[in-house]
């Protein structure tokens, strides 16, 4: 849609490379978003520029940031050559033309039982209902009318997932619910302890964020129900970019997911503990789910 | 009764406001401060009620230390002395009631105040005052609306609204026309007289000092040079007060 | 004695003050101003050359979707509502706690000192943190969010406040001083009159505030207008992201509107 | 005279009305208060959290840490409050309406005030970072002209309630508008304008939300991230951290205003 | 030389301050405006340089409508007339020079006075102003710091550093002492002699004014009751002007 000019130059040189594909790329601009399914993140940016720096060979420019509109924005106007994208975001940003997926990340999986990982690499996650552990709601089926904390419209597991569940089971997400919307999966569950809603909708399993606030946090609910896996956080590049440049950067990550020192760095950062080669048809799914969600809530 | 022991005051920039005052006015004395431009007055009559703090010395208020008082105490010695500003300090931006009625919170409860409830008495004595000074229909005006003249009867309002047993005024009449200057300046000596309320006046007109004054202070450079009666105020005290007639000098003088 | 002799030297006011702290100063804003220029690479061509790709977005603002006015406004109402109680109570906290923090009123810096204190405490407190702290007391809901807005409003006004107290016109104080008011009476009769204008100034400024920026009422789960900026930038619907800019406009040139007349009023 | 007294009583009742109406209607739709059980665990791990800080975060070799957050902060911090300083000056010149006699003027400076004021932060972002990239420059033109339309707010209604007897003065010597307010407003207006602006300092380094949002680093994004994981002791830090700043500020903001008053 | 034409003034608030008032005041004249408290003069004089808009008639000075003129035409007719306000109007948050040298800013380019550059020639107008008034080792503190009459000295010498053609005095001398106000009445005299510069002067004494003017203007509520020279100017003309002394009957005057 727009212009291209691979390079960015924050050194004020002249943008003279403008027509050219990116294969000349003087410096990779990396911005990361949060996903929303993490008990631990550090806004740190510095180790990953070292790293990518040292794989690829050109100065990396790594930031945070904590809403994704602005990724997309910024890589539609050539600004950020690389995001680290939640599965809706990508999907929306993909059909802005904005971004290309390379690759996902992986982490270990979550126990159904006892919300402790397990030892297996997974590219997806799934969300979850839960309520007390006093409570008389047993399936998705007793749901109807009950009060229920989501996320905003825009998060995967705090609504797009859980929403299709309820429509799955012919209950309408909003009309047949009363819906709340809150900020943050560790509210959600803090407003479950608290009685505020009968139900709350959260990643698997955010209970461990609020554990450290609140012990019981276990004992006193109960998940009646899962969501189908959602693809886990993705890692795009602006389309512009020329195949051999995306080439060299998926390679990057995936060595820096390899190598040990790479590991304990994108784990304590970001939560990662590997990266997996991906294609956009891995996202169809969200789009299916969107799209479901979507006609039905607005 | 009101005395000076020995009360110096500099000014936080350095500048000498008095010097060594010492001296003791009784009840009922109808007192006129003269001097240039400058010299001190306002400080003086600053100094009594405590809207300045001395630097040195002690004054007492009926024989209550004003210099030592605090809280409730101070505030009753104040409600006790009223004062008319050379420059009014009136809120511009309230009416010419409640700038008058102001004089009167001395003598309420503070809750009262909060809810501006005064009695009735109070709003008649305020406008009696205001009638005194002939500005009884301008009572609800705003204060920024009067001329210069007016805002300054509203002060000497204010300060006989407020029942005072001794009144601190600070060239009250300066910009009043004769006929207000003999009106306010009567007013002042029939109260003086008929209430044996002590009054401390600054004053520029000599000739109203000398009719009107049972005392007269000359203070220069903020220092005593004359004290005496009005026979003792001779043109020879006056010319030592004010520096010889002699133009170069005025100059030079006025300006200290 | 001798305090008052060594005073009597800085006489010579008649010279000009040295210019050197003024020009120092100066020095000293632009050496902050230009080090903070380089430290963050500021550049006016950057700037300029990416002007057109602003543009791009700002086309997309345009027109805003006015059918989205109704779906906004009852979370616009919902968001007033908290508002005004929100700013009432915070604006009934703010005026005692800044005259206790203004030098003109309160002279000890033993009462100014813990009032200022307390106050820039209040306002460092970041949104997500009452968030938290409101939601494990009160749970979700407006009442979280009121007690949010009015801490919020708290620190705006009374920071604000207590500055402009502090610059009125000591002559009605001292006309207070000299009929032997206390302090309450003081500052009712000698103080109010001439800040009532600002404090409403700064009251409307605060409810216009905790109105446009509402999105700390989403974080209680109370609604408010902030979530739904975030869910139409979420879908990149720009169209009903400037409608809701336009309706915020509207109602805050209405407040706007009451704000200059009431401080007609007052002064 | 007396039918328009008549008037100005009936407006006055109206508008007494009006804000009795909007208040009982802003009560009457309030739930009733009540506590939370959950309240006093997670309360109290909160604050233990907030009161045993984590104090290995104040210094790191790697360059990630709580001074450089706020080192960053306050450079963003400054730069933007100084645009906006600047900038504001001739709107919050225009929009006062004891200088500008032209009512349209001032109705339209008031408008474009307004204007950037509702103009939501994060939208504002979203502008520069489409012009200049995510960052820190980004951050300070975000803040800087995001802060005009406080700035301009405030001070024009500042200099709205100055005394004007000065400015008389100036007006009888001949001089034009201009030469009036900086001869007769301008010392009156000059310490409440340090103090807007310094106010305004303040508020830029605790806008978390917009710079993190912009990746612009600072201390905000580290903040916001440890509170969305509920790390209370990288809170309590980073907290600490912006109480002495900000403390700092206060004061210089007083000794600066001392200059002026 | 200056002419009001039919001039009347209301004020907002439904207060007549002038009435009718159709004079010429010519060049070099020392024209002293009194009347009572209220009666309308600072009004009169804020006619002449257009700080009030009148209600109805014109005013020209120099043969120009100052009623009429816009923009650079006003302030430059403002220009060459001199103020002295009855409660001098200072910037109190200002120094002294600051203040006098405010006075200038009419002969200086709006960017030069941004960077309040003032070249030497006005640094030394004002400090001889100040001088004259007798302020000079005063001029580096702030105005607020000053006594009364020595603020409005340096209302005064705002007016002189300003080299006006006309100066409009509203009760140049009523905070200060008998010697100032001589020098500066003298002051006032000499300029107007040497200089041929046009002086209207309210003042509340009779005696300065029989003893500096040349034309006397009574006013009363607002209309010219006196207009003639100083023998013209007889008791009777005063009573005529003031009322007769009749106590009960001067406080009701003086309220209007
Ligand atoms: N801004 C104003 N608004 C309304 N009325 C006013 C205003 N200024 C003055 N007046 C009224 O106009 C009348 C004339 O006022 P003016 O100031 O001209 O009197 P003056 O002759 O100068 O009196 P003084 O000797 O007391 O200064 C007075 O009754 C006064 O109350
Ligand atoms: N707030 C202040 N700070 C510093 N110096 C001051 C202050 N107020 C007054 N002064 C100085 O103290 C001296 C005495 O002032 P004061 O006001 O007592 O004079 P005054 O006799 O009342 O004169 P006037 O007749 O002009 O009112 C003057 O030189 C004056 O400049
Ligand atoms: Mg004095
Ligand atoms: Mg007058």
């Amino acid at each position: 849609a727009c212009g291209d000019g691979g390079s960015k130059e924050t050194d004020g040189e002249a943008s003279g490379s403008d027509s050219e594909e990116g294969d000349e790329m003087e410096e990779l601009t990396v911005q990361f978003v949060p996903s929303q399914n993490a008990d631990t993140l550090e806004a740190k940016a510095k180790p990953l520029e070292k790293l990518l720096g040292d794989e690829l060979g050109i100065p990396v420019k790594v930031s945070v940031s904590t809403d994704y509109n602005t990724i997309v924005e910024a890589m539609k106007s050539d600004k950020v050559d690389v995001g680290f994208l939640p599965p809706t975001a990508y999907v929306l940003a993909e059909e802005q033309d904005a971004a290309e997926v390379i690759i996902q990340a992986q982490r270990y999986g979550v126990n159904d039982e006892d919300g402790s990982p397990t030892d297996e690499l997974v590219d997806s996650y799934k969300s979850m209902f839960i309520v007390r552990e006093d409570s008389d709601i047993q399936s998705v089926e007793d749901l109807k009318g009950k009060k229920i904390g989501y996320q905003n419209v825009t998060s995967s597991a705090g609504f797009v997932w859980p929403a299709a569940t309820l429509m799955d089971a012919g209950i309408h997400p909003l009309e047949d619910m009363e819906p709340v919307t809150l900020k943050g999966h560790d509210q959600a569950i803090i407003s479950l302890l608290n009685g505020d809603i009968d139900v709350a909708v959260t990643f698997q399993d955010a209970r461990n964020v609020v554990a450290g606030d609140y012990e019981d946090v276990f004992e006193e609910t109960r998940v009646i129900e899962f969501t189908e896996p959602i693809p886990n956080d993705t890692i795009t590049v602006r389309p512009e970019i020329s195949d051999d440049m995306k080439e060299k950067i998926t390679k990057a990550f995936i060595e820096i997911g390899k190598d040990e020192e790479g590991q304990e760095i994108i784990r304590d950062i970001y939560s990662h503990e590997g990266y997996v080669e991906s294609q956009d048809s891995n996202f169809d799914i969200v789009r299916e789910y969107e799209e479901k969600v979507s006609k039905e809530v607005n | 009764m009101i005395e000076f022991k020995n009360v110096s005051k500099v000014y936080p920039n350095g500048t000498r406001g008095l010097t060594n005052i010492d001296l003791t006015i009784e009840e009922g004395e109808f007192v006129v401060i003269v001097g240039l431009s400058g010299a001190g007055k306002s400080t003086f009559l600053r100094s009594v009620n405590r809207l300045h703090e001395i630097t040195e010395g002690e004054i007492n208020v009926n024989n209550k230390s004003i210099t030592k008082a605090k809280g409730k105490a101070l505030y009753e010695i104040r409600r006790d002395i009223g004062m008319i500003f050379q420059n009014f300090n009136l809120v511009k931006r309230s009416s010419v009631m409640r700038n008058v009625l102001s004089g009167r919170v001395g003598y309420h409860s503070t809750l009262r105040m909060i809810f501006g409830l005064f009695p009735k008495h109070d709003k008649e004595l305020a406008l009696d005052a205001l009638e005194r000074v002939g500005l009884k229909d301008k009572a609800y005006v705003r204060a920024d609306q009067l001329s210069g003249g007016q805002q300054q009867r509203v002060s000497i309002a204010r300060a006989l609204a407020q029942e005072a047993k001794v009144i601190l005024a600070d060239e009250p009449v300066a910009s009043l026309d004769p006929l207000t200057t003999k009106q306010v300046m009567d007013d002042l000596a029939k109260i003086n007289e008929e209430l044996k309320i002590t009054m401390i006046v600054n004053l520029h007109s000599v000739d109203l000092a000398k009719k009107y004054a049972t005392r007269i202070i000359g203070l220069k450079e903020g220092k005593v040079v004359f004290d005496g009666s009005v026979s003792e105020a001779t043109d020879k005290a006056f010319e030592q007060i004010y520096g010889k007639v002699d133009e170069e000098n005025v100059r030079k003088r006025a300006a200290k | 004695m001798r305090k008052v002799e060594v005073q009597q030297q800085p006489q010579n006011l008649s010279i000009p003050p040295s210019k050197t702290k003024p020009i120092l100063t100066m020095i000293l804003i632009m050496l902050l101003v230009l080090g903070s220029g380089w430290q963050i690479n500021f550049s006016f061509t950057e700037l300029i050359d990416g002007l057109p790709n602003m543009w791009e977005l700002i086309v997309q603002l345009v027109p805003p979707n006015w059918a989205y006015f109704s779906e906004v406004t009852s979370p616009m109402l919902e968001t007033i509502r908290m508002a005004v109680v929100g700013t009432t109570f915070g604006g009934l906290l703010a005026f005692p706690l800044s005259m206790l923090a203004a030098k003109n009123i309160f002279f000890s810096s033993w009462i100014t000192g813990p009032a200022r204190f307390i106050l820039n405490l209040i306002r460092t407190l970041p949104e997500l943190l009452l968030a938290a702290l409101f939601v494990a007391i009160f749970g979700i809901g407006p009442i979280p969010g009121i007690f949010a807005l009015m801490l919020f409003s708290l620190g705006i006004i009374a920071k604000l406040f207590y500055e402009s107290v502090e610059s009125i016109d000591p002559g009605p104080m001292e006309a207070m001083t000299a009929v032997g008011a206390n302090k309450i009476k003081w500052i009712i009769f000698g103080v109010v009159p001439q800040v009532m204008s600002s404090f409403m100034s700064f009251f409307l400024y605060a409810f216009e505030i905790n109105i446009r920026a509402a999105a700390v009422l989403g974080l209680v789960g109370a609604g408010g207008i902030g979530l739904y900026y975030e869910k139409t930038l979420g879908f990149f619907e720009y169209g009903k992201t400037s409608s809701i800019i336009v309706y915020t406009l509207i109602v805050v040139l209405i407040i706007d509107y009451f704000s200059t007349k009431i401080r007609e009023k007052l002064t | 005279m007396t039918q328009s007294k008549g008037l100005v009583y009936i407006r006055r009742f109206v508008i007494v009305l009006a804000v009795l109406a909007i208040y009982i209607w802003a009560f009457a739709g309030l739930p009733t208060l009540e506590l939370k059980e959950t309240s006093i665990e997670v309360i109290s791990a909160i604050l233990a959290g907030i009161f045993s800080p984590d104090w290995g975060y104040v210094y790191d070799p790697g360059g990630e840490d709580l001074l450089r957050g706020l080192l960053d902060t306050v450079a963003i911090a400054i730069l933007g409050t100084f645009i906006a300083g600047i900038l504001c000056i001739p709107f919050a010149f225009m929009a006062a309406n004891n200088i500008m006699k032209n009512k349209a003027v001032v109705g339209i400076n008031k408008f474009i005030l307004s204007f950037i004021r509702v103009f939501p932060d994060i939208v504002l972002a979203l502008l520069f970072i489409k012009a200049v990239g995510p960052g820190e420059f980004a951050g300070v033109l975000a803040l800087g002209i995001g802060a005009i339309g406080m700035l301009g707010k405030l001070i024009s209604e500042s200099i709205e309630n100055v005394d004007l007897s000065a400015k008389e003065a100036l007006i009888a010597t001949g001089a034009n508008p201009i030469k009036t307010f900086i001869f007769a407003i301008v010392p009156q207006v000059l310490p409440n304008y340090f103090s807007f602006v310094m106010y305004r300092l303040e508020v830029n380094m605790r806008a978390a939300t917009v710079l993190g949002v912009i990746g612009a680093g600072g201390i905000g994004t580290p903040l916001i991230f440890a509170l969305s994981v509920r790390d209370w002791e990288r809170v309590g830090i980073i907290l600490l951290g912006i109480i002495v700043m900000v403390t700092i500020v206060d004061i210089i903001s007083s000794k600066v205003r001392a200059r002026f008053t």
